[in-house]
């Protein structure tokens, strides 16, 4: 669906020249949500901007539906950018127009009007929870609504690819999952191809199938969401989640306990694995940190024990017979 | 300031400033501006292309005398002005004509025809008593040298007119039946006044281009001996060289 | 007070300053916006960047600025008299007009649509709009209010340049006010005229104060 | 420190008249974090726009170090402003200057300069990761390197009180966790107020002390962040953090258990209370969905579990005995 | 072909154009910016608004820019002398031009002020900027690009302006042009003072095209 191949962009600065995009290979399948993050500054939006070619990298290629993107005619150039939605990180809304006409405006420049138009902008208005602000403009609106505005006009004329630049970074977590639950609908319905750049790891959890990590304009890893979160291979993906994730205090761990870091995946996180071992080894453990979640609708756990009072060799091997990942993390202080 | 300008001007050997516009009194006074300058007179001559001005500055003493403008003009401005400018020699008349492209003669002109006379003040009265004299107008009060349009008594060919800046004239006569044209513009546009005018002022006109001073500068030795050699032979056999008829000397 | 003041001939003026600015101002209007336009969207960096049409524009506009009104209403006279019948009058003032006023104004929309957001501009390119979409629906709105300014002061310079157009027989306010008030002394001719003059300016600057503020939604 | 007394702001529109603050009532001491989360539109920026006046009030009062905002003559208000640094949604950043001139500019404005005022800017671009950006403009950085420009700024001339509205919004992890470490530092350093407007709840938990929660131009709820998030008393905060939070599979649930959401809160949360329970009243126990974590440092555990094979009565009361607070959420499907 | 052309006479033509041109556009903008900027601030919900100053500021721009030149020229005679001892010649020129000028180039500051987004202002206000340094210190330079075009434009629009200053005598390119040009016939001399004076436009625009450049950072 989307190919990127040996994609370079360089930017000219009183600073110098920077590499900001450095031979980036990727490759997204049709109907899959696929996650960009890593830190301010990477890449990430030059990456996505250069799918539809606002921004024309300086060397590789850009191929969208099979088509070699630098190799269309204007016109061409066009029609495939019709079928590519784009959410921007600063919204870009025309002040001019009301919210409506934000919203319509894509289907204006494709020539659409009539009822069928109007139904449509009253239709994602109203999902998105701005039907009360049709006939405002943008600039009597708070940040949030400015973005759910992008996203409706992004949505407007049904993509079948849609790039999303930090789309609810200004979202409130109830908007946001609801955001999430419509393009996770629209993914699933109409088999829309979706790339995200978000700071939201819970974002990337919640809806992305495949994530990449940039880093300095490389991509460092790549794969599976939940391979990536909970096995991450590369420092930088590592120091991006440890910071997500929760830390503990170490000076009120047990003193003496064997730390550990247990991860489950599956729907064997829901059996009692933790008490059965404890019952049967007669360990006990104290949780210092970790979190029981999903990463795209799949159970998962991923805990910081610590064993204490009894043989915490033996519950590791039991654990890790009934399928449970177990990195030793030393003793506690 | 002018406190200060007029002590200045009070050297004897201070050069004489003269207002005057370009064509032909600029020409003229460059002309005798080295044989003053062997009597011992400096003139500095400062060229306008309006005719208010150079009034102004010689009321307001920043000129000492001028040299462009006719007596009917003079008369209407101290008027207006309240300013007592004296004229101290008559030197020229530049005969304003009538042109055409479209007919041969003034009889030729039809009715209704377009007509195109000049839209400053001192040259539209007259054009005007030109047309009369050419029997195509009459005036309400013939002998008011300052005519407007306001003034025709009786137009029997329902002639329809524009004003027009003067040098104009000679560009759109194509466009029109009739244009009364000051002699330089036509001499300059390369009509010939002798033989392309339809009617032509004589050389008895009233319109005689005077030096102008002030009551207290007139009887000034420099503008004395300026006035003595504008009036000159040399200037009139200059005159009658350089302007081939279009500007006549003073009787 | 007013003895010179004929008001049949200064309603007659002020009808003939209306008409060459009525018509000059719709005229600027309608070559100054794509003029401006082009200008932008050659210029370097822009849309359709394109150094030797903009070079080429910028040209044309300058040479039409730098030459003295007067001079190009004699210069246009040919061109005029092909364009309306005739040179004289309100009808042949108003091409000079239009030339001199045109290439000033696409200036003042040039600088306008530079003053647009790009991102509003990257925004329309993504949904896929054409150049002439991108202008027509984005640019020119979203510097709507930059070029109805424009246009006020455009609009107000031309009242000051028809007085000019007394060159050319077209009369006016502002030619009665230099014929009768300035050569003729007429003082109360002259204050009647730029209190008229003054009193269309104001209303000018008025209605396009009105219609900026109705446009920026800033 | 600071105090708003029935502060009311409305806006008018095409729409029609909005209220956007409706007699809020709050007040933050001095050396508070104090968070203001709510859904987009809220009135949270409103809010905070005018404890400075940028936004003046309908009616009430504002309140700050002992001064009424609204009786203060022009340049007292001025003085007062110098105190207060802002981070705004928006960056507001001057395009036409560089990043280094951008965050000298309070510093400017207060007639400042010198090599003093160098040091200052260079030391807080390090901070800040931007030292290499220190002679661009804007418009050459992407959103995160702006956002910390806007945040370098509001540090430059050392504020008593420091506003952030969306301070890290379009900040990875791992930068926002060293801004919040910054903030932290400031705040216990120096004293310095911080009144913060976020969406991030890992935010909220981390750095503020207090939060309140607005909806719809009213403060519903208020209190010490950890009683907050660990028993919301208001819908509308229960709603926003279940988003946050983590749902768990009903469907692959333990068929029978018995589910209860578990809270350890302090040290307790260390102790390996559910091994022992599990081991003396021998019962076992799924965890579907939790995580244990931190608010403001002190240690908290939230947990849904499922208890099964046992006898889970009996194992709730000796939780409870041990501190643990415990909900019933009824029985697995 | 170049007959009538007498080099010196343009030598000294070109040079009282450029100290016309030079004098009036630096006092233009000395006048003009603050004459821009106060209009601004006083506008209807900006930073000191004022609807009683706005107004009267307005109106004096407004009275300033519909005389016609020529009149603006002789009603300032007596203020010319008084500002500068003469109203003859090039020093006599320029306070008229300037009369002329600020106030259309105030308008063009205005607008310029508009374009700037009100976070900036306000980002100042809240770092405790008074009203004076957000006017120096965040809105001009933010509008700077702005400013500069329409000092650009001024500024050619003031070297067509001195074409009317040989009513005073202060000669000029443009006078040449009138004088020689269309009142005598003598085509080469129009043809060349043209020329150069769209050598000085073209040489203007690229300036104020450098600079805007220069001070673009969007
Ligand atoms: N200038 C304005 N004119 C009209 N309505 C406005 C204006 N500014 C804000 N509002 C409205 O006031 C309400 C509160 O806005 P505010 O910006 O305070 O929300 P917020 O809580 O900060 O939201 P977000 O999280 O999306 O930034 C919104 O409904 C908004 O539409
Ligand atoms: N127009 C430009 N000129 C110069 N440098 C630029 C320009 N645009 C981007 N850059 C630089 O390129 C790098 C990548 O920018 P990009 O916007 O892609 O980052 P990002 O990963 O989206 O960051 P963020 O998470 O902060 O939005 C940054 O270091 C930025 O400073
Ligand atoms: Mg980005
Ligand atoms: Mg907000």
């Amino acid at each position: 669906m989307i190919r990127l191949e040996g994609v370079t962009k360089r930017f000219k600065s009183a600073a110098g020249e920077r590499v900001a995009l450095d031979a980036i290979d990727l490759s997204v399948k049709p109907g899959q949500v696929f996650g960009v993050v890593g830190r301010s500054g990477a890449g990430k939006s030059t990456l996505i901007r250069t799918i539809n070619l606002l921004e024309r990298p300086d060397a590789g290629r850009v191929v969208v539906d099979g088509q070699n993107m630098m190799d269309l005619a204007p016109a061409e150039l066009r029609a495939a950018r019709r079928r590519i939605g784009m959410i921007f990180q600063h919204f870009n809304l025309l002040n001019a127009k009301t919210i409506a006409e934000n919203v319509a405006f894509p289907l204006r420049l494709e020539g659409r009007s009539g009822p069928e138009v109007d139904r449509r902008v009253a239709d994602l208005l109203e999902r998105l929870g701005l039907a009360e602000h049709a006939r405002k403009h943008p600039s009597q609106l708070s940040g949030g609504q400015k973005q759910r505005v992008g996203i409706a006009r992004a949505l407007a004329c049904e993509p079948h690819v849609l790039l999303c630049d930090e789309a609810t970074s200004a979202l409130d977590p109830e908007t946001t999952d609801e955001i999430l639950t419509l393009l996770d609908q629209l993914n699933r319905d109409l088999n829309l191809t979706v790339v995200l750049i978000t700071h939201q790891m819970e974002v990337v959890r919640r809806v992305c199938d495949r994530v990449a990590v940039l880093k300095d304009g490389r991509v460092v890893e790549e794969g599976a969401t939940a391979d990536v979160f909970l096995h991450p291979q590369h420092a930088a993906t590592r120091a991006m989640l440890a910071e997500g994730e929760e830390a503990f205090d170490a000076s009120l761990a047990p003193a003496g306990g064997r730390l550990a870091r247990l991860t489950f995946r599956g729907s064997s996180t829901y059996e009692p694995e933790l008490s059965r071992v404890a019952r049967s080894v007669g360990v006990d453990y104290s949780i210092l940190s970790g979190r029981i979640s999903r990463i795209r609708g799949e159970p998962y756990g991923q805990l910081v024990v610590a064993f204490t009072g009894g043989d915490a060799e033996a519950a590791v091997s039991q654990l890790t017979a009934r399928g449970v990942r177990v990195e030793g993390l030393g003793e506690a202080a | 300031a002018c406190g200060q300008g007029a002590e200045k001007k009070a050297a004897a050997d201070a050069p004489l400033l003269v207002g005057a516009t370009a064509v032909p009194h600029a020409e003229i006074l460059e002309h005798i501006k080295p044989i003053l300058a062997a009597q011992g007179v400096n003139i500095e001559i400062k060229v306008f292309n309006d005719y208010v001005q150079p009034n102004t500055q010689l009321a307001e003493k920043r000129l000492d005398v001028n040299y462009f403008q006719t007596k009917p003009y003079l008369d209407e401005f101290n008027a207006a002005r309240g300013s007592n400018l004296v004229t101290v020699a008559g030197i020229h008349v530049e005969p304003l004509g009538a042109y055409s492209r479209r007919h041969k003669t003034i009889a030729d002109l039809p009715q209704g025809a377009d007509v195109a006379v000049p839209n400053d003040a001192s040259s539209i009265g007259r054009a005007l008593i030109l047309l009369q004299t050419a029997g195509l107008i009459r005036l309400k009060d013939p002998s008011n040298p300052l005519q407007s349009l306001r003034d025709i008594a009786e137009n029997p060919k329902g002639l329809k007119f524009r004003e027009l800046e003067s040098a104009t004239l000679p560009r759109v006569l194509d466009q029109v039946d009739l244009a009364v044209i000051n002699t330089n513009y036509a001499l300059d546009a390369g009509l010939k006044p002798k033989t392309d005018a339809l009617a032509l002022e004589g050389g008895d006109s009233p319109y005689v281009n005077y030096l102008v001073a002030r009551p207290d500068n007139q009887n000034d030795p420099r503008i004395q001996a300026l006035a003595t050699a504008l009036r000159s032979q040399a200037v009139k056999d200059f005159i009658a060289l350089k302007y081939d008829g279009a500007v006549i000397p003073a009787a | 007070m007013l003895d010179n003041i004929d008001w049949i001939e200064i309603g007659r003026a002020t009808v003939d300053t209306l008409l060459m600015l009525g018509g000059s101002l719709a005229l600027t209007v309608l070559f100054g916006v794509p003029l401006g336009v082009l200008l932008y969207l050659s210029g370097k960096g822009r849309l359709a960047a394109n150094p030797v049409l903009n070079a080429v524009l910028s040209f044309v506009v300058n040479v039409l600025r730098s030459v003295p009104f007067i001079i190009l209403l004699i210069v246009m006279l040919p061109v005029t008299v092909l364009l309306v019948g005739t040179s004289l009058g309100v009808a042949g003032a108003i091409p000079p007009l239009v030339v001199g006023a045109a290439p000033f104004y696409a200036r003042l929309v040039e600088t306008a649509l530079r003053e647009v957001d790009k991102g509003v501009v990257e925004a329309t390119q993504a949904m896929g709009g054409s150049t002439f979409q991108i202008v027509t629906r984005a640019l020119l709105p979203e510097a709507m209010p930059g070029i109805i300014a424009g246009a006020t002061v455009t609009a107000i310079a031309l009242v000051s340049y028809t007085a000019m157009a007394g060159v050319v027989g077209a009369g006016g306010l502002g030619d009665l006010a230099i014929r009768f008030g300035y050569q003729r002394f007429q003082t109360d001719v002259m204050v009647v005229t730029v209190v008229l003059l003054l009193l269309l300016v104001q209303l000018l600057q008025m209605i396009g104060d009105r219609l900026v503020t109705a446009v920026s939604h800033r």
